[in-house]
């Protein structure tokens, strides 16, 4: 039973990101996927605090406390790039504008449902930024996450245990395992990795997946 | 010729009553009006109900204020962050309220109260915790919150380049919630690298028009931008 | 029986704006008051097809076919202009930033009622432009007209009988023969002009008055 | 690279079919799409949309597009001018559609639909005859009216510059409704007066950042701004 690593998967998303579209990349692993967009494929990354167009983190004299990612990390600006405050930059991910989003969670359901804020621990600080304007921002939302936990448990449910980040939003999940299809008409798997089965697969996430 | 420029921050906030709803501009480091919140600390208005992105971090600025028991309570985003103690502190302690917003709705809703908008549906948090209790419908398939204006007493917030008659640009991403929270606020206070002579601002590239902006305060060139000057590519940039 | 004309009307106007307030002077005579606000006053004039900082009509080479009032007359700029686009200069007056917004009128009822849009005529084509938004776009809204038809009929009325613009939206109402506050307590007389007396605009408005 | 750039008016309108809704900017003449408007003429589509702030006046343009009876709908803020005899006498004849909208409604209306809100309360028109058979609602003590959003499936603009991914600047109050209407349509094509290399606009002076605009064309300078570049004073301007 094998998988792809984390580098692998993010190149894996990228490759299926179309030429041309305008793309967010959400905190964490999502951000792999910029490593996997050359120019030539003119794929413009949004940051939702306010900028199209941005480039790779920035280093050295690049370093611009004005010029940063959702994350807060310093980046750079590519030409042909603009800025926006953020009641217009939310409005471009809430009116469907963006192509795609690539956002990590906790759990996925098969119907699309997203859990990837809080773990729902009684006594945690709840913080949401911008996870539940990204979880419905994009025509199309991809999660990108090891299909178990570190304890054995699938990620991708048949029912959101933990408090949903959005409903019914996402529409594939990029695994280490397999790529998924989920949504109305529930979870598929549209490639698994290295030699890993279906078969395998429904016992590893206990769901009822089809082909 | 009437000015909106005010000598000092301490000119600019001194009627801050207790009890005052204030905005704080910013997300992250950038954009945010770093003199104007110290000089709140320094003011002594208590019992604050304070709007912005996050809760503080550190032991400085907005997380000074709250130290102090200043806050009563934060309307934000994202309170939890690596550093943020202070005001993880207090809310474990029940010293202070949260009000949790996702971070668009929190956008929008301050740019609803800006344009006179009574309320409006938004699809974000849908179904989620954070929609507990509020108003939904479905509208074309869709299904959407009802969320109302977020309006305040005072918007601090920090611009780049003003003019005498409140005319601001921005710098970057430290534009963010700057011109929302302007429009959305009775008294607007704007600190700025620095303020330039009438006519010098072009007219298209306004981003906050001066109708939005109550009080002026030039701060200076920050120091990991003097020596550049609307440059798209600041010399001495640090860390 | 006097009152004063346009030209006096429009200073009078004028002379209530307060120094450095932003204001809305809708299309038709209101248009004169500009010609009442000295630079050194600090008045600012926005235009609601997406200008602050608009000047005096433009004159010769000064037309400019993209710088143009509600009107869609020609206009200037003023040094510390500013250009922004529809949605956000409607919100600016919906959001009640304008501090003074001047109309004409059909009529006005003393609840402060508006009907300025459209005679009733059933068949009139209907057109509305920005009236209804300008009607509640202001801290306060004036309206500036004669204060009886050329029938002699009063335009300050008990009630619209033309289809209202806008509800209770209106603070004053400056005629040819008074100044008068309209709202919630009806309407009083702030200034009669010439020998223009109360019990007269009482007679000739047909309205309780108060002083 | 990939570039928004299309050669002619007839390419970037080619795939327009019979009964789409059409947004077009412009207020007066400022901001109109001229060319666009001519060639949607000469293009052939009919039982259009047409949603515009008003209907048309003369003969040319889009009251040539109506007079032509391409137009089955209207959604306009202001039809009746001094020379709208075209849709005046198509209304009269019971020929066309009207959905009269009060001006800052039309532009909050289309602001919403590029923004995803599904429905919004807003004062302007409660009480009146333009908000009968609404939802209408008090909140705060105000009356508002519940509006929804207007989108379309082709927004035709004008503005000034643009770069090769369908960045736009526009001059002065030519601005009006381009910026919303991009953003509501599912196609906006713009015409421009001319196309600037990549990294020639300032972002932070980008007004409708590319992602709104699928096809750019060049026109070349308007007549009276020949000669005259990104200058606040255009030189021979007429009248």
């Amino acid at each position: 039973m094998t998988g792809i690593n984390r580098t692998e998967l993010a190149a894996r998303i990228a490759a299926d990101i179309p030429v041309g579209a305008y793309v967010n990349l959400g905190i964490g692993a999502p951000t792999l996927v910029a490593d996997h967009l050359p120019a030539e494929r003119n794929i413009t990354l949004h940051t939702e605090n306010g900028m199209l167009g941005m480039g790779p983190a920035a280093e050295g004299d690049e370093i611009d406390p004005d010029l940063i990612n959702a994350g807060k990390i310093p980046v750079t600006e590519l030409p042909g790039a603009s800025y926006f405050h953020h009641a217009d930059s939310f409005g471009m991910m809430r009116g469907g504008h963006l192509d795609v989003c690539v956002l990590g969670a906790f759990q996925v359901s098969v119907g699309g449902d997203l859990a990837n804020w809080h773990t729902g621990a009684p006594d945690a600080i709840p913080a949401v930024g911008g996870a539940m304007d990204l979880a419905i921002g994009a025509k199309s939302v991809w999660v990108m996450m090891d299909l178990l936990t570190r304890e054995g448990v699938s990620k991708l449910v048949e029912a959101c245990s933990y408090p949903l980040t959005g409903v019914g939003c996402v529409n594939r999940v990029y695994t280490d395992r397999a790529v998924f299809a989920v949504g109305r008409n529930g979870a598929s798997v549209i490639e698994a990795f290295g030699d890993t089965t279906l078969d395998e697969l429904r016992e590893l996430t206990g769901l009822a997946l089809t082909e | 010729m009437l000015s909106k420029l005010t000598p000092t921050v301490a000119d600019a906030l001194a009627d801050i009553p207790d009890g005052a709803t204030i905005m704080i501009g910013g997300f992250g480091r950038a954009g945010q009006p770093v003199e104007l919140i110290d000089q709140l600390l320094v003011q002594g208005a208590t019992n604050l109900t304070v709007i912005n992105n996050n809760a503080g971090n550190g032991d400085t600025g907005l997380a000074a204020l709250l130290a102090a028991g200043r806050v009563s309570k934060i309307v934000c985003s994202f309170p939890r962050q690596t550093d943020s103690h202070v005001f993880d502190g207090l809310y474990r302690a029940g010293k202070i309220e949260l009000e949790l917003v996702p971070q668009g709705n929190l956008a929008e809703r301050i740019r609803a109260a800006g344009a006179g908008i009574g309320a409006f549906f938004t699809p974000t948090g849908f179904g989620t915790t954070l929609a507990e209790g509020k108003e939904t419908r479905e509208i074309g398939g869709r299904n959407y919150v009802l969320e109302y204006p977020i309006r305040a007493d005072y918007a601090l917030i920090s611009a780049y380049r003003a003019d005498q008659l409140g005319n601001l640009t921005y710098r970057k991403t430290s534009r963010n919630f700057g011109p929302v929270m302007a429009a959305a606020a009775d008294v607007t206070v704007a600190q700025v690298d620095r303020v330039v002579g009438l006519g010098e601002l072009d007219p298209e590239s306004v981003i906050t028009p001066g109708i939005f902006v109550s009080r002026v305060v030039e701060i200076g060139d920050r120091a990991w931008l003097a020596g550049a000057d609307v440059t798209v590519e600041p010399e001495g940039a640090e860390a």
